[in-house]
C-alpha cells in the first residue's frame, strides 16, 4: 500500500484522532493525537494489510521556537510482509510531554522510549523499565533539548571544554612548537 | 548409538582438518611487519599530520570553518595599506596578514575537510605520522612565521612559469628579504 | 636412590666412606634438586615455544627482540614477574591465598620423583608409581579452589568451581585408561611398564591391540587436556569468559607459579603418557638405545614428552572452547563408556592366551602408521613452503609492475 | 479499543524452580575481555545459570546527535564514522544518502559504483573483524589473527585509496573524497582472489565446521523470527533468523538491484534456526557474496568513464527544509538515519537508528537461562560495535 492508502485506511479506522498528515514529505506521515498512539500502533501492527510489523526507528525531536512550542515523537514503521513503509507522528507539548508506550507492540520501543526519555525527557506513560539509558543514572536534564546548557561540571569533572591550548597560547603562555618549515617528499595529496 | 559414534567421530575428525591448517601455516611466511626497523612506504594520499605552508596562507578561514572539530585557530587581520603587496604562490594577493595560525593536533580528527576549500591549497595533510610527543602542548602547531619570505612580485606580470608547479615548493629564494610580517605577528 | 648413589660413586669413590645419615640426606636432597631445577627452568623453555609455535601458526613472529630470535623474552617475563609487586587485593583471605600457588606446585612437581629416565636414571622407582603420580596430581586442585575462593571475586569463584568439577571428572576415565597398561604389566611401576614395551616402535603400548590401545591413547590424552586446563577444555581460565579464573586476581610472583605450574604439569602428563603408551625411555629402534657409550634413555623420553607437548599446544592454537556442561558430557558420556568399554575388552583379551600378548597384526602396524603420519605432516609442510614461495613470487611480480 | 498488554520488567521477574539455590549478581563488564568494548552486563546467575540479564550502556557515548547539530553537514561525516568505527564506510555512505535524499541529490553512476565497492569492502573487512573476535570470544585465537591479516590489506587498499585505514569520511554529500588510484581494480581483485581461494576455505575449515564450535553455538540463543522482527534486529542478525531480507535487495540504493548476488539466510544446518551458530553463519557467507558484487562493480569500473568524483558536491550543503528518514544496508544492518533539516547549514536534527542498538535492546531476552559461557557467545554473535550502540 502506498502512504496515501495508509493515511485514509488509519482515518478510516481512527478519525479524529489522526490529526494531521504530510504525505508530501520524503517520509511520508501521519500525525496521531497522543493518547491514541498505542492503539494505533496496535492496529498498524495487526491489521493484515498493514502489517507493519517492525518499528525501524523511534525519534524525538524538539521544536522550541515554533508556535505553540511542541516536542514531536516520530515512528518509522515498516512492515517485512508488504514492505512497505510508514511514519507516526505525535506532537507534545514542551511542557511535561507524555504519552503512552508502545512497548507492547514493538519489543525494540523499549530501548528506544527510554534513549527519548533519556535524551529528550520525554514520558512514556506504562513503561516497563523507564530509566537513562546513555547517560548516568543522575545526570540533571535532557541534553537533546534545543535549550539545553552544559553544565560546568559532573561529579568534579570538566563538562564544558576548558581552555584550550590555542587559547592559552593567544593568551600568552609559550606553549606549543613551531613555526617550522617542513616540505614533504610528495604533495600529490590533492585527489 | 550410530549418532553418538558419528558425533564422536566428527569430533575427532574436524580437530584433525584444522589441526592440519595450523600445522600448513607452521611453515608459511610471517606477514609481521617489524613496525620501527621496518616501516611501510604510506601512499602518497595518507592524511596524517596537517602542515600549512604560511608563505601562501591568505587568511580566508574556510579551513576554521570547515573544521569539525575547532582545532584551527586562525587570527588574520587587513595588511595596513602601505605594506608592500604580496602574494601566494598560486597568483592570489594575500590581503590579509596571517598573525596566528596554530593547528591543536591533539584535537584534529584527520578527517581532511579543511585541505579541501583552501584557495591556495597551503594546507595539507603529510604522509608524517612519527610526532607523539611527552607533553600535550607539544602537539599545538604554530604556523605563523615572523621572517616569512613572501613572493613580493606579482606573479601575473612575471613570465608565467608552468601552472603545476607544486604550491608547496620553495619560493624563490631570490627576492628580497619581505618586510616583517605585519603588526602583531 | 640406588642409582644415585651409582652415580655418585663413580665420581666420587669416597664417597663410602662418607657417614651414613650425610649420605642418606645427600641422596634424598640430590635428586630433589635436579628435578626442581628442571621443574623451575623447564617452563621457560615451554612458554617460549609455545609462544613461538602460536605466533607461527598465526602468521606472526613471535617473542623476537629480547636475545637472538627472542630466546630470552621468557626470561626477562619471569624476571619481572619476580620483581612485581604481589598485590593482595581487599578482601583475601591471605593464607589461603599465599598457600593456594605453592599447593598447586607441590601437585605439580611431585610426581617428577617417580618419571624414569633410564633404567638406572630414576629418582625413585615407587611400585606404586602410576597410582602415586595420579594422587599427587590431583592435588593441584586443592590448590586451584583454594585460590579462587580466597581471591574474594566472583569470576575466580566461578574458574575453582568449573576446575574442580573438571579435573574431578577426567580423573575417572583417566584413571580407567590407567588401569590398561596396568594390567597389561602387572606392575604399577612405572620402570615395570617401561621395560614391558621393550622391542621398539611397534612393542609399545600404543599399538599393542590395534585398534583398542590407540583409543585408550586418545581417551588419556583428552583427559590429561583437561587435567592440564589446556583448551579445548581450559574452561577454568577462560580468558574471554571469566577474565583469567582462578588466578584473576593474582600478580608478581604468585601469578608466576600458577604458570610454572601449569607448565610443568603438562610435562609431568606428557611424561606420563609416553612412558605409559610410547614407551617412556626406550627408542624406537632398539639401536638407537645408546649412541655409543651415551645412554639416550633420557633423550627419548624427552623427545617424546616434548613431542606430545607440541601437540598440546598445537591444539591449543587450532580449537576453540568447550563449554562447562558439554565438557561435562565428554568426561561421563563419552570418555568414560569408551574407558570403561576398554578396560572390559583389553582385560579379558589380556587373560585369554591366544591374544595375551596382543593380536597377531600389532607388530606390522606401528611403523605404517608412524611413517604414514610423518610422510603426511612433510607433505602439508612442503607444500605450504611451496605456497610460500610462489606468493613471493607473485609479491615481486607486483612491486615490479 | 484494544490496547497493548503491558510488557513485564525481566529483571524482576522470579521464577524458582525447587532445584535452585542462592542468586548472585554477576557483573561483566565494562572492562572485560569479551564484551566488545565497555558494555556492562549485569547478570544474576544461579550457579553458571543465568537466571536475568541487565544490560547497561553509555560508557562511550558521546552523544553523536548533539555534534551534529552543532556542525555543518559535511562535518557530520567525520563525527559519523566514529560511531562504528569497524565499518566507517557504511556509516558515512547512510548519512551521504540521506542527505542526499533532503537534497534531491543523484550520483553519478561511476561514483555509486565506487561507494559500492568500498562499502563491500568495507563489509568484508567488517565481517572479518566481527567472524574473527567471535571466534576468540569461543576461544580460538588463530583464526582471528587469519581475518585480521586479510583486513589489513583491505585497509591498506582503502588507505591507498583515501589516505586513512580506519576512519575515512569518503562517502561525502554528493559523491566521495577520491577517486580510486591506478591499478586499484588489480590490487583489489588479488586481494580477493586470495581471500576467495585460500582464508575462506580455510576459516570455514579450520573453526566454522569444527565440531566443538558448532556444538558451542548451534542451539544457544535461539531467536525467533517473530522476536527477531518485533525487536528490530537486523542485517546479518535477521537474516540468522531466516527471514530473507536484505535492504540491498528490497530497497536498493546505488543500483544495487542491477548487480548479482544472494541474500544469505541462516540454514539452522546443526541445530534450530536463528542460532548463534546461524547467525555467525551469515555473516561468513555474506563475505563470499561480498567478494561476487566486489567481482562485477569491479568489471564495471574498468568499463565505465570515469567521471571527477566530486562533480555533484554542492559547494554549500544546505538542503531545503524537510525531514527524511534513510536506512541502508551497513555491515552490522541496517543504519537509519532521521534527519531533519530546517533550511540552515546545521542539521536541525540527526537521530541514529543504530543496528546494534536494537540487537542489544534483544539481549535480555536471549540471555535468559543460558550458561555464562553463552552469555559470551550470544553477545558476539549479535556483533555489537559500542561505539555504534552508545553513538
Amino acid at each position: 500500500m502506498d502512504a496515501k492508502a495508509i493515511h485514509e485506511k488509519l482515518v478510516a479506522r481512527f478519525g479524529e484522532k489522526i490529526a494531521g498528515e504530510g504525505l508530501a514529505a520524503a517520509s511520508p506521515f501521519a500525525v496521531v493525537a497522543p493518547e491514541a498512539i498505542a492503539e494505533v500502533a496496535l492496529f498498524c501492527k495487526s491489521d493484515p494489510r498493514l502489517a507493519f510489523d517492525n518499528l525501524m526507528c523511534l525519534s524525538g525531536v524538539d521544536y522550541p521556537k515554533e508556535n505553540p512550542p511542541r516536542m514531536e515523537v516520530a515512528y518509522h514503521l515498516y512492515s517485512y510482509v508488504h514492505l512497505h513503509t510508514f511514519a507516526l507522528k505525535v506532537l507534545l507539548p514542551r511542557e511535561n510531554p507524555a504519552l503512552p508506550t508502545v512497548e507492547g507492540v514493538w519489543g525494540v520501543a523499549n530501548w528506544h522510549e527510554r534513549e527519548c526519555f533519556d535524551l529528550l525527557g520525554i514520558v512514556f506513560l506504562g513503561h516497563s523499565d523507564l530509566r537513562r539509558i546513555l547517560l548516568p543514572d543522575d545526570w540533571e536534564g535532557h541534553p537533546l533539548r534545543k535549550d539545553w546548557q552544559d553544565p560546568e561540571y559532573y561529579h568534579g569533572l570538566h563538562v564544558k571544554p576548558t581552555q584550550q591550548m590555542a587559547e592559552r597560547a593567544l593568551a600568552g603562555e609559550k606553549i606549543g612548537v613551531g613555526p617550522f618549515d617542513f616540505t614533504p617528499p610528495n604533495r600529490s595529496n590533492q585527489g | 548409538m550410530i549418532r553418538w559414534l558419528k558425533d564422536v567421530w566428527e569430533g575427532v575428525w574436524t580437530v584433525l582438518v584444522g589441526m592440519r591448517i595450523t600445522w600448513r601455516h607452521l611453515f608459511t611466511r610471517p606477514v609481521t611487519l617489524q613496525y620501527p626497523s621496518e616501516k611501510w612506504p604510506l601512499p602518497p594520499r595518507s592524511r596524517m599530520r596537517l602542515f600549512m605552508a604560511y608563505e601562501d596562507c591568505i587568511g580566508c578561514g574556510q579551513c576554521v570553518r570547515a573544521c569539525p572539530v575547532n582545532c584551527i585557530t586562525l587570527k588574520a587581520e587587513k595588511r595596513p595599506a602601505d605594506a608592500p603587496a604580496i602574494w601566494a604562490s598560486n597568483g592570489q594577493p594575500i590581503k590579509l596578514g596571517v598573525s596566528v595560525f596554530d593547528i591543536d593536533m591533539s584535537l584534529c580528527c584527520y578527517c581532511n575537510l579543511c585541505t579541501y576549500p583552501c584557495p591556495t591549497e597551503c594546507l595539507y595533510m603529510t604522509p608524517e605520522y612519527e610526532f607523539a610527543g611527552t607533553d600535550l602542548t607539544q602537539q599545538l602547531y604554530h604556523f605563523a612565521k615572523k621572517d616569512a619570505k613572501f613572493i613580493t612580485e606579482d606573479p601575473k606580470k612575471k613570465a608565467a612559469p608552468p601552472a603545476a608547479v607544486p604550491p608547496a615548493s620553495a619560493p624563490p629564494t631570490s627576492t628580497p628579504p619581505a618586510p616583517a610580517t605585519p603588526a602583531g605577528a | 636412590m640406588d642409582a644415585t648413589y651409582d652415580i655418585l660413586h663413580r665420581f666420587l669413590p669416597q664417597v663410602a666412606l662418607w657417614p651414613s645419615w650425610l649420605l642418606v640426606l645427600l641422596l634424598a636432597a640430590l635428586p630433589a634438586l635436579a628435578c626442581f631445577t628442571f621443574m623451575s627452568l623447564g617452563p621457560l623453555v615451554y612458554v617460549y615455544a609455545e609462544r613461538k609455535i602460536s605466533a607461527f601458526m598465526q602468521d606472526r613472529l613471535g617473542p623476537n627482540r629480547v636475545g637472538p630470535v627472542g630466546l630470552f623474552q621468557t626470561v626477562a617475563d619471569t624476571l619481572k614477574l619476580l620483581f612485581k609487586e604481589a598485590i593482595f587485593p581487599k578482601g583475601v583471605d591471605r593464607k589461603l591465598f599465599v598457600i593456594a600457588p605453592i599447593l598447586v606446585n607441590v601437585g605439580a612437581f611431585m610426581p617428577f620423583l617417580v618419571i624414569p629416565w633410564g633404567s638406572r636414571l630414576q629418582p625413585v622407582d615407587l611400585n606404586i608409581g602410576v597410582f602415586y603420580v595420579s594422587a599427587i596430581a590431583a592435588l593441584s586442585t586443592v590448590g586451584l579452589i583454594m585460590a579462587g575462593w580466597a581471591s574474594n571475586n566472583k569470576y575466580a569463584l566461578f574458574g575453582a568451581m568449573r576446575s574442580a568439577a573438571q579435573i574431578v571428572s577426567y580423573e575417572i576415565p583417566a584413571v580407567m585408561i590407567l588401569l590398561l597398561p596396568v594390567m597389561l604389566t602387572g606392575s604399577l611401576s612405572l620402570q615395570a611398564i617401561t621395560t614391558a614395551q621393550a622391542g621398539g616402535l611397534s612393542h609399545w603400548f600404543l599399538f599393542r591391540y590395534f585398534p583398542l590401545m590407540p583409543v585408550a591413547f586418545l581417551v588419556f590424552y583428552t583427559a590429561g587436556l583437561a587435567e592440564t586446563n589446556r583448551a579445548p577444555f581450559d574452561i577454568p581460565e577462560a580468558e574471554s569468559e571469566l577474565v583469567a579464573g582462578f588466578h584473576t586476581e593474582y600478580s608478581g610472583f604468585f601469578f608466576a607459579m600458577f604458570f610454572m605450574a601449569e607448565y610443568t604439569e603438562m610435562f609431568v602428563f606428557s611424561a606420563v603418557a609416553s612412558v605409559l603408551f610410547l614407551g617412556g625411555y626406550l627408542a624406537p629402534l632398539p639401536a638407537l638405545q645408546q649412541i655409543g657409550p651415551v645412554p639416550m634413555g633420557w633423550f627419548w623420553i624427552w623427545a617424546k614428552a616434548w613431542f606430545l607437548m607440541f601437540v598440546m599446544m598445537w591444539l591449543r592454537w587450532t580449537l576453540p572452547r568447550s563449554r562447562v556442561d558439554q565438557l561435562m558430557y565428554i568426561a561421563w558420556k563419552v570418555l568414560l563408556p569408551i574407558a570403561l568399554g576398554l578396560v572390559v575388552v583389553v582385560g579379558g583379551l589380556a587373560l585369554w592366551p591366544a591374544t595375551a600378548n596382543g593380536f597377531i597384526w600389532d607388530r606390522f602396524v606401528g611403523w605404517p602408521i608412524a611413517i604414514g603420519l610423518f610422510l603426511f605432516l612433510v607433505t602439508v609442510m612442503v607444500r605450504a613452503l611451496q605456497w610460500n614461495r610462489r606468493r613471493a613470487h607473485e609479491l615481486a611480480a607486483q612491486v615490479c609492475r | 479499543m484494544a490496547t497493548p498488554e503491558p510488557v513485564v520488567n525481566e529483571w524482576d521477574r522470579q521464577d524458582r524452580q525447587d532445584l535452585d539455590t542462592d542468586e548472585m549478581v554477576l557483573n561483566m563488564g565494562p572492562q572485560h575481555p569479551a564484551t566488545h568494548g565497555v558494555l556492562r552486563l549485569e547478570l544474576r546467575t544461579d550457579g553458571e545459570v543465568v537466571k536475568a540479564a541487565r544490560p547497561h550502556i553509555g560508557y562511550l557515548h558521546r552523544c553523536f546527535e548533539k555534534h551534529a547539530e552543532n556542525v555543518d553537514y559535511p562535518g557530520v561525516l567525520p563525527y559519523a564514522d566514529r560511531m562504528d568505527y569497524c565499518a566507517a564506510m557504511g556509516n558515512t555512505l547512510g548519512f551521504a544518502l540521506a542527505v542526499e535524499k533532503l537534497h534531491n541529490l543523484q550520483v553519478s553512476p561511476y561514483v555509486a559504483t565506487l561507494r559500492i565497492v568500498m562499502a563491500e569492502l568495507q563489509r568484508i573487512a567488517s565481517h572479518a573483524v566481527a567472524v574473527g573476535t567471535y571466534t576468540m570470544d569461543i576461544g580460538a585465537f588463530t583464526p582471528f589473527l587469519h581475518l585480521l591479516r586479510d583486513r589489513e590489506k583491505i585497509l591498506d587498499l582503502f588507505e591507498w585509496t583515501c589516505g586513512a585505514r580506519l576512519l575515512y569520511n569518503y562517502n561525502w554529500i554528493g559523491g566521495v573524497s577520491h577517486d580510486i588510484p591506478e591499478g586499484f581494480v588489480r590490487a583489489t581483485r588479488d586481494l580477493l582472489r586470495e581471500f576467495d581461494s585460500v582464508t575462506f576455505p580455510e576459516l570455514l575449515d579450520l573453526i566454522i565446521h569444527n565440531r566443538i564450535f558448532v556444538k558451542r553455538l548451534a542451539s544457544v540463543g535461539v531467536c525467533s523470527k517473530e522476536l527477531a522482527i518485533s525487536h528490530d534486529l537486523t542485517g546479518p542478525n535477521l537474516r540468522g533468523s531466516g527471514v530473507p531480507r536484505d535492504l540491498r535487495k528490497d530497497e536498493p540504493y546505488l543500483g544495487y538491484e542491477t548487480y548479482d548476488f544472494d541474500v544469505c539466510v541462516g540454514q539452522g544446518q546443526y541445530g534450530p534456526l536463528g542460532s548463534c551458530f546461524d547467525r555467525n553463519w551469515v555473516r561468513v557467507v555474506e563475505m563470499r557474496e561480498s567478494s561476487k558484487i566486489l567481482h562485477q562493480a569491479l568489471d564495471r569500473l574498468e568499463k565505465m568513464e570515469r567521471t571527477p568524483v566530486q562533480e555533484k558536491c554542492p559547494k554549500r550543503v544546505k538542503p531545503p527544509k524537510g525531514e527524511a528518514y534513510v536506512r541502508s544496508e551497513a555491515p552490522r544492518g541496517q543504519l537509519g538515519y532521521y534527519v531533519v533539516s530546517d533550511g540552515n547549514i546545521n542539521p536541525y536534527r540527526v537521530k541514529v537508528k543504530s543496528p546494534c542498538f536494537t540487537a542489544m535492546s534483544v539481549f535480555h531476552h536471549l540471555a535468559r537461562g543460558m550458561m555464562i559461557a553463552d552469555i559470551i557467545a550470544l553477545i558476539g554473535s549479535l556483533d555489537i560495535v559500542l561505539g555504534e550502540i552508545d553513538r
